[in-house]
């Protein structure tokens, strides 16, 4: 009983996470929109469009390969399993330990990996340029994760996710290391999610684009799964930070049906707001050269290895 | 028993070699010659792996130093190298059934490959140092025999040159490592070496001799300037060789000196392999990220992961010099597992190397491109071998490299500060590396197989033979059954690790699901096998939810390319275009960069040119003023040698009133 | 009478070296060679008086051999080539000849330092011998190195083995000195005909069989 | 004194006078390079008897542990040098570069060579010792002048002249000895036999034996070929024909060294006196890294090696310095192996030059591609004297660095910067002219036979595997004699 309990919870969470990922979108642009005055799309433009391009042929380059093919469910399975792997309303669901926060920053590797290589398979020089900076950032982004879950871990004792929220709940005391970690994941989802200062989302004809440079050849289906893949990994940094700075309302895995209510509430509101956050934050800043970005992710990752020296030398003491 | 089959399948591999000599008329000499290599490198794989009871097994032969004779020992740690160095053996000899059939001079290869492998497997049989050292620069002499094969290219013959002198400087350090520990009464068996006692000025100087001598073999930065150089000289089945496996025995040879012979370790012992494997991994993964030279690009990869390892042997030193046997055995377990994963896909890659040099007879990838499409079977083995050395799950190098990572996040345990303060720099750098070698993977499979063709030879590309398919497939399905499945190599690593570092990992093969803890589930935990199920199970799903409800055709059409499609292939990006970001931000790290731009003004009509070239600091700055050293005695010296008779009797003269006077004050 | 012998062997051992030093002052060829005879008689008179004081006879046959190979047939031999190569009137130039007695009396020095604590045990005669032996050795090398004509280098190598052949002799009964003199005499003989047939003008090292200049193989 | 007639050793001495008087007139050279192979062959069997009836001692000759080892060493040597030299003059013959005449006294010299050398090793007394070099000298000077060009009769004028300095030197070592013994002994011929004098070597004069071994060292380590007395070496090993190379780096310098080592051990029967060892030692290194960087610029091949004598003698004269039973035991396993690789990397030497029709480095590449089977005996003899295993050299290295860097770290460890930079050298010269786009050459393979080339190697290589106890024990007791 008991087990198809946990299946269900665990079911619920991988349900939610796909449902909600494009809504976080929508949401953010509405924000945006309105920031700027206008009154922007619909909360559901983003699933609309998924649901158009799903219904489009597709359209294969030529010289296209089976690699080009599979890469968008690859990517999108590697998300999905990352996203649904991280503690949204519930801690210790059944799978949770199946990859601890290392696990989950190789998960989303992966995901980069394919994607860089599906931007080289037709071989255009707008593929490559994307590939080749994805790659650069994530070789900076990357190591500021493990660093930053070096933190976490360190300072709870854990490295899973579920342990991580539920030690920061019960006692959390204000750390500067904790500080750095959380500017430090922020730092790295806005590279990651190429959300402005570093990538704009809204362009397609801007020679400084990384992400849409690699999907430029994507077409139908193909490219609404990508699309749904990036849309699930901000909600998964996004969910990622809010249960592990932010861990309240997390229902337990053991918890009655509405604990689990509650914690899908809190979760939506935390989502809300980090959009909301995220939104401001976009329409207040520019979006900076490509070879500043390092510096930038440079920042996450300098903060991770202070904060880890910190917590190293705070340990002993 | 299994280690009188081994020593005596050894035997049977020196024989072969010898043999195929006599073989050397008729045409399916090197068939031949290989088959038997892999049928008896298959015989030690076994005998690795049959169950040996608890205890060591060991034998002595009436060789070498007459009143030593030569030791042999078969114990958990040998038993697990010779797994290793076998299975690596095996596969490469079968690769090479099909390899070697396009080989132009078969006989330079043929008697050297099979002693080139019984070599490897008496250095980790060896008991004594003697047959220690015989085995060891009998496996360089070897493997240098196989560098020097393709002799008509004046670059091998350099690489070889440095090769071996670089080997047997490792082998004269090691000789003095030696000479501390048991030369002074002749008393060289390894038993009569770990009962002496040991005081700290002596380990030390034992334990710098070890890191050169190991180090120089293992391609430690800064003593890797050969690696890069000889193993890309060498026929690729004899690279995957050198690469996958002999810097695993150099690595063997290591832990044999440092975890045993000189017994209980100090904390400082630990800095070394963390300073110098961190410099590695760095060092090694930026220049792999900047090479255009496939073979080239996977050695440096190969000087990156001896790096990593490093870093988990010193972890586990620090651990063990501090009593904690739990950490300690992690790391070790993570450092054995990383040697076993790397030597798997290092072999698959050079496999693959050589399968589209055979095709192309190109190693230049900025020559290269679209073989996905002409080499399909190929292009897929190799990105199975790019994902699992790009430590990316569910394959087995992420594996082993989080499991030095959670090695690491114990390390705030250790006392000492200054491991306090090392440690974290090492994780950072272990990080960036791992993150860097994948950007460097996907660049070298990106540029090689992806794309549109960039030369005639990529163009005419046709898929590999079938023995060198089923050699790489083969290694491929262990990267990821050990991916999947990695408690059980966990547990099969154990008993070495009990031994070496008095501690063991829990069992982790009874743990539910088959996932891995190393400490305590509620610590951190991985499954690699739900892992890779959910990610087929979702990705199946997707696509058969998408196929369902919305099947719509395909279309074939010219790339748009925001509408610049360019239809000349020069068009796509390039190797070193593709690398110049991690160049710009991060090389500096590593290597002296010299851009050489010229622009024509606007308006001239000739092509623009630039250039970049890129240097070895180490080189630059250690190794030429060395060279300019030695030449400059040289010249000084010279002169003697064109002396008139008088002056040579002026020195003899010279010579006599001296020593009269010594003699007579 | 002992009192009388010691005194006349040490005379004549004081004198051969003394011609020694006169050898290497001298610096024109054909005198040279005329000191290198007197040198070569007065060695053969030393071997003599040891001969006659340890009544050894087989020394007198050593002495004849000194008398007739070294003091007569060498140097007039010699004379001959030194006429032949045109060169008996070249005159050395040596590099500072006071230099060079400087160094020789450092030798005779160190010889004595050398010799004579280390032979308290041996008996008076073979003390000074031995010294001086040493002390002639040395001086005959010193000329080997100095000088720069072929003939003058030889005359410095036999004037080296006189000093052999003197401490032989001083060496009481010691066996075999015959053997060794003729020994030596043969290898003395090998080197004068050599000198003869390869026509050394200048230094030994230029055999100059062929052209003078020549670029040795390795001189790169 | 019948007894004494029917000795071995005698036979030593006996058979090769003969055979050199024979030769001397003996006008077809194809047979008298059948009586010189003949001649040596049967005087290596009566050296193997040696061992049998081992020790025996005569007025003039005797034998102990130490002698017998060179002994049987030299006339093995001499016996498969003589089988390689007689393919290598049929060759100079054709060429035209040896005539009938030179043959004959070619021939006798070698014999000679062959006597005087035994004489040397066998001798009881040391003054018949110094007379034997001395012969010995003269012969070897007059076989390297055998080609009468201008640069071998430099080289043999060279070695001449230094040759004698240093004999000169050596028989006043030799007088020094027979004073500081003649007080104890009592005057005559007692006091110079080997037997007595290491008896009573306690009670000499150790001040005059110092001075003595001073004079000895230096006369008969010039003839070793220790730096700074080497001049002599490298040209006459590249200007005489190469069968004497061979022999001279495979035999005399054992035998100049042999005698050091006998004056070596009289000093430390000596306590009073000065250890020989320091001196030794000294040298052995100045030879060694001397060598090492002077093998860099050599573009003669037989220089070359010559040069890697230098080197190894160097190695060797280091090992007895150091001393205690293992360096000694690596010493003579390390003087018996360098004689092996040596002389086979001259016979292998010989047959390139020829093949190539040159001397030069420079004009010799790619043999393992036009030569196979000389082009590899060369890779794997400059393997082996560079001391890689399973080959012999690696044995007697391994023991001779291990047993002086366990117990002096600070000399051991510039005799092996010597060793890595001669072996720098040296691998830099093997893949220039082993690989590589082959060079023309003017002889095929066929021509040369490779026996004893190969009989050589084999000997070392099995002796790097594989060395018989009774050969060990053997070896120990020798070892435990020098101190």
């Amino acid at each position: 009983m008991t087990f198809l309990f946990d299946l269900f919870a665990q079911a619920a969470q991988m349900g939610l996470v796909l449902v909600l990922s494009p809504v976080l979108i929508g949401f953010t642009r509405k924000v945006k929109a309105r920031l700027l005055r206008r009154r922007g799309p619909p909360l559901l433009q983003p699933w609309y469009d998924l649901l158009r391009l799903l219904r489009k042929e597709v359209v294969l380059a030529h010289d296209a390969s089976w690699l080009y093919r599979a890469a968008p469910y690859i990517i999108f399975a590697t998300t999905w399993v990352a996203a649904s792997l991280v503690p949204t309303f519930a801690t210790g669901l059944m799978f949770s330990w199946t990859a601890d926060l290392i696990a989950l920053a190789a998960l989303l590797g992966a995901g980069r990996f394919f994607l860089a290589l599906a931007g080289m398979d037709i071989g255009t020089s707008f593929g490559g340029i994307g590939s080749s900076r994805e790659t650069m950032f994530g070789s900076l982004a990357e190591p500021a994760t493990i660093m930053i879950a070096f933190i976490v871990s360190l300072i709870a004792g854990s490295t899973q996710l579920s342990e991580v929220a539920a030690y920061m709940a019960s006692d959390f005391e204000l750390r500067v290391s904790v500080l750095f970690a959380l500017i430090g994941l922020i730092i790295v989802a806005i590279a990651e999610n190429g959300r402005i200062p570093v990538d704009n989302p809204a362009t397609h004809l801007e020679l400084t684009m990384v992400h849409e440079a690699m999907i430029l050849e994507y077409s139908g289906r193909h490219l609404a799964v990508i699309e749904l893949a990036s849309a699930l990994k901000l909600l998964l940094y996004v969910s990622l930070i809010a249960c592990v700075f932010f861990p309240f309302g997390l229902a337990r895995h053991d918890g009655s049906l509405e604990d689990m209510g509650y914690g899908v509430a809190f979760y939506v509101l935390k989502l809300f707001i980090a959009g909301f956050l995220l939104a401001t934050f976009e329409v207040s800043t520019a979006k900076m050269r490509v070879f500043r970005v390092p510096d930038f992710l440079g920042a996450a990752l300098m903060l991770g290895l202070l904060g880890t020296l910190l917590v190293f030398v705070t340990r002993s003491l | 028993m299994p280690l009188d089959v081994a020593l005596l399948c050894v035997g049977a591999l020196l024989a072969v070699g010898a043999a195929s000599i006599y073989w050397r008329e008729n045409e399916d000499v090197s068939r031949r010659v290989y088959s038997l290599t892999g049928g008896l490198c298959a015989a030690l794989f076994l005998s690795a792996v049959v169950p040996r009871g608890a205890h060591a097994l060991s034998t002595t032969l009436p060789l070498g130093l007459p009143w030593l004779g030569m030791h042999f020992r078969l114990d958990a740690l040998s038993a697990f190298f010779l797994a290793v160095i076998n299975l690596a053996g095996g596969a490469a000899s079968a690769y090479a059934i099909g390899y070697g059939a396009h080989e132009k001079s078969p006989m330079r290869i043929l008697p050297f490959f099979p002693a080139f492998i019984a070599g490897m497997n008496a250095v980790v049989l060896a008991d004594d140092a003697f047959a220690f050292l015989v085995s060891w620069e009998f496996m360089s002499l070897t493997s240098w025999a196989l560098v020097i094969s393709h002799h008509d290219h004046a670059e091998n013959r350099a690489a070889a040159y440095i090769y071996l002198l670089m080997a047997s400087f490792g082998t004269l350090c090691l000789l003095m490592a030696f000479a501390v520990l048991g030369g002074a009464t002749g008393a060289y068996d390894f038993t009569t070496i770990r009962e002496v006692p040991k005081d700290a000025w002596k380990s030390g100087l034992v334990l710098a001799l070890t890191i050169l001598g190991a180090g120089s073999k293992a391609g430690l930065v800064p003593l890797h300037i050969w690696l890069p150089l000889a193993h890309p000289a060498a026929p690729s089945h004899v690279s995957a060789l050198m690469s996958g496996v002999m810097t695993k025995v150099a690595i063997y040879g290591f832990i044999r000196v440092s975890f045993d012979l000189l017994g209980a370790p100090a904390f400082w012992w630990s800095l070394h392999p963390l300073v110098f494997g961190a410099a590695s991994a760095l060092i090694g993964v930026l220049f792999a990220t900047v090479q255009s030279d496939l073979k080239k690009l996977l050695a440096y990869s190969t000087i990156e992961n001896v790096g990593i390892i490093f870093i988990a042997l010193g972890l586990a030193l620090a651990f063990k010099a501090d009593g904690q046997a739990l950490p300690a055995a992690l790391a070790f377990t993570a450092a054995l597992f990383h040697v076993f994963n790397h030597s798997l896909f290092k072999s698959v890659l050079f496999f693959g190397a050589g399968a589209v040099l055979g095709a192309t007879g190109e190693k230049n990838i900025e020559k290269l491109g679209g073989l996905i499409r002409s080499m399909p079977r190929t292009a897929f083995v190799f990105l199975g071998g790019c994902v699992a050395i790009a430590a990316l799950p569910p394959l087995n190098g992420f594996v082993s490299e989080w499991l030095v990572f959670q090695a690491i996040l114990l390390s705030p345990s250790l006392p000492q500060w200054v491991l306090k303060l090392t440690t974290p720099a090492v994780g950072v750098a272990l990080a960036l590396s791992a993150a860097l070698g994948a950007g460097a993977y996907v660049r070298a499979f990106g540029v090689v197989f992806l794309g549109r063709p960039r030369s005639d030879a990529a163009r005419q590309a046709r898929e590999t033979d079938q023995w060198s398919l089923g050699a790489m497939s083969g290694l491929l399905l262990l990267c990821l059954l050990a991916g999947v499945l990695p408690s059980f190599m966990i547990d099969t690593i154990s008993p070495a690790a009990a031994e070496y570092v008095g501690g063991r990992m829990p069992a982790q093969s009874d743990i539910a699901w088959l996932s891995i803890a190393p400490v305590a589930q509620s610590r951190s935990s991985y499954n690699g096998l739900l892992v890779f199920g959910f990610i087929l199970f979702s990705a199946l799903v997707a696509m058969q939810t998408i196929k369902t409800l919305w099947p719509r055709p395909v279309r074939r059409a010219p790339p748009w390319d925001c509408g610049y499609a360019d239809p000349n292939p020069a068009a796509q990006y390039t190797a070193s275009s593709f690398a110049q970001p991690v160049r710009r931000a991060l090389g500096a790290i590593a290597f002296s960069v010299r851009e050489r731009l010229d622009m024509p003004a606007p308006g001239e009509t000739r092509a623009a040119h630039f250039e970049v070239d890129i240097g070895d600091r180490f080189i630059s700055y250690l190794y030429e003023p060395l060279s300019k050293a030695v030449w400059f005695c040289v010249g000084r010296l010279n002169v003697v040698a064109f002396l008139a008779i008088q002056e040579y009797l002026g020195l003899v003269f010279a010579a006599l009133v001296f020593l009269l006077l010594i003699v007579a004050l | 009478m002992q009192h009388l012998s010691f005194d006349i062997a040490h005379l004549l051992a004081g004198g051969l070296v003394l011609v020694s030093f006169m050898l290497l002052y001298q610096d024109r060829l054909s005198g040279l060679i005329n000191i290198f005879a007197l040198h070569a008689f007065v060695l053969t008179l030393s071997v003599a008086w040891q001969a006659y004081v340890q009544n050894a006879p087989h020394l007198y046959l050593t002495a004849a051999i000194a008398l007739v190979f070294k003091a007569s047939i060498i140097p007039f031999s010699l004379h001959a080539i030194v006429k032949r190569l045109r060169i008996h009137r070249t005159v050395e130039v040596v590099g500072g000849i006071g230099l060079t007695m400087l160094i020789g009396m450092f030798l005779m020095g160190l010889s004595l330092v050398v010799m004579l604590p280390a032979t308290t045990a041996a008996d008076p005669f073979a003390r000074e011998d031995l010294a001086f032996a040493l002390a002639i050795v040395l001086l005959g090398l010193l000329m080997m190195v100095t000088r720069r004509n072929a003939v003058s280098q030889i005359i410095g190598f036999m004037s080296l083995e006189n000093g052999l052949i003197l401490a032989a002799a001083g060496a009481d009964g010691m066996p075999l000195v015959v053997e060794i003199s003729v020994a030596l005499s043969v290898l003395i003989a090998f080197i004068v005909i050599g000198i003869f047939l390869f026509r050394i003008r200048e230094r030994f090292d230029t055999v100059d069989l062929f052209e003078l200049d020549r670029v040795r193989g390795e001189r790169q | 004194m019948i007894s004494e007639f029917f000795m071995a050793s005698n036979a030593l001495v006996a058979i090769p006078a003969a055979a050199a008087v024979i030769l001397a007139f003996q006008t077809d050279y194809k047979r008298a390079s059948q009586i010189n192979f003949a001649a040596a062959g049967v005087t290596l069997l009566f050296a193997l008897l040696l061992i049998l009836k081992e020790p025996e001692s005569g007025s003039f000759l005797f034998v102990d542990d130490l002698n017998i080892v060179f002994a049987v060493l030299s006339t093995f040597v001499g016996f498969t040098t003589s089988g390689f030299s007689a393919s290598y003059i049929r060759h100079e013959i054709e060429t035209g570069k040896l005539t009938l005449g030179n043959l004959r006294f070619y021939h006798a010299m070698y014999q000679a060579l062959m006597c005087s050398m035994n004489l040397a090793l066998l001798a009881s007394n040391i003054g018949l010792m110094w007379v034997s070099v001395e012969v010995a000298t003269l012969t070897t000077v007059l076989m390297v002048g055998i080609y009468r060009t201008r640069d071998s009769l430099e080289a043999a004028w060279k070695y001449f002249i230094l040759g004698s300095v240093g004999i000169a030197l050596a028989l006043f070592g030799t007088i020094l000895v027979y004073m500081a013994a003649e007080p104890v002994l009592g005057q005559g011929y007692d006091a110079m036999v080997w037997s007595s004098l290491m008896e009573h070597a306690a009670h000499f004069n150790p001040r005059l034996l110092n001075v003595a071994f001073v004079f000895l060292m230096l006369g008969y380590g010039t003839k070793v070929g220790l730096a700074p007395m080497h001049a002599w070496l490298p040209d006459a090993h590249a200007e005489g024909p190469t069968p004497i190379s061979a022999v001279l780096s495979g035999l005399l310098l054992n035998v100049a060294l042999y005698a050091v080592l006998r004056f070596k051990m009289l000093l430390t029967a000596n306590a009073a006196a000065v250890t020989p060892g320091p001196m030794l030692v000294a040298l052995g290194l100045a030879s060694v890294l001397f060598a090492a960087f002077m093998l860099y610029r050599r573009d003669d091949i037989k220089r070359l090696f010559a040069y890697s004598s230098i080197e190894h003698m160097g190695v060797i004269a280091f090992a007895f310095g150091i001393g205690g039973p293992l360096a000694n035991f690596a010493g003579l396993l390390h003087m018996a192996m360098h004689s092996l690789t040596k002389s086979a990397i001259f016979f292998a030497v010989g047959h390139i030059a020829q093949a190539k029709g040159t001397q030069k480095i420079a004009d010799i590449r790619g043999l393992t591609q036009s030569h196979p089977t000389l082009g590899w005996s060369l890779v794997v003899g400059v393997m082996a004297i560079c001391g890689m295993p399973p080959l012999g050299i690696f044995m007697s290295e391994f023991l001779v660095v291990s047993s002086a860097f366990a117990r002096q770290p600070l000399l051991a460890a510039p005799l092996v910067l010597g060793l890595l930079i001669a072996f720098g050298a040296l691998l830099m010269r093997l893949i220039g002219m082993a690989f590589g786009e082959p060079t023309k050459s003017v002889v095929g393979e066929a021509e040369a036979s490779s026996v004893p080339l190969v009989a050589h190697l084999a000997l070392v290589l099995v002796a790097g595997l594989y060395l018989p106890s009774y050969l060990v024990t053997w070896f120990q007791n020798v070892a435990r004699l020098l101190g």
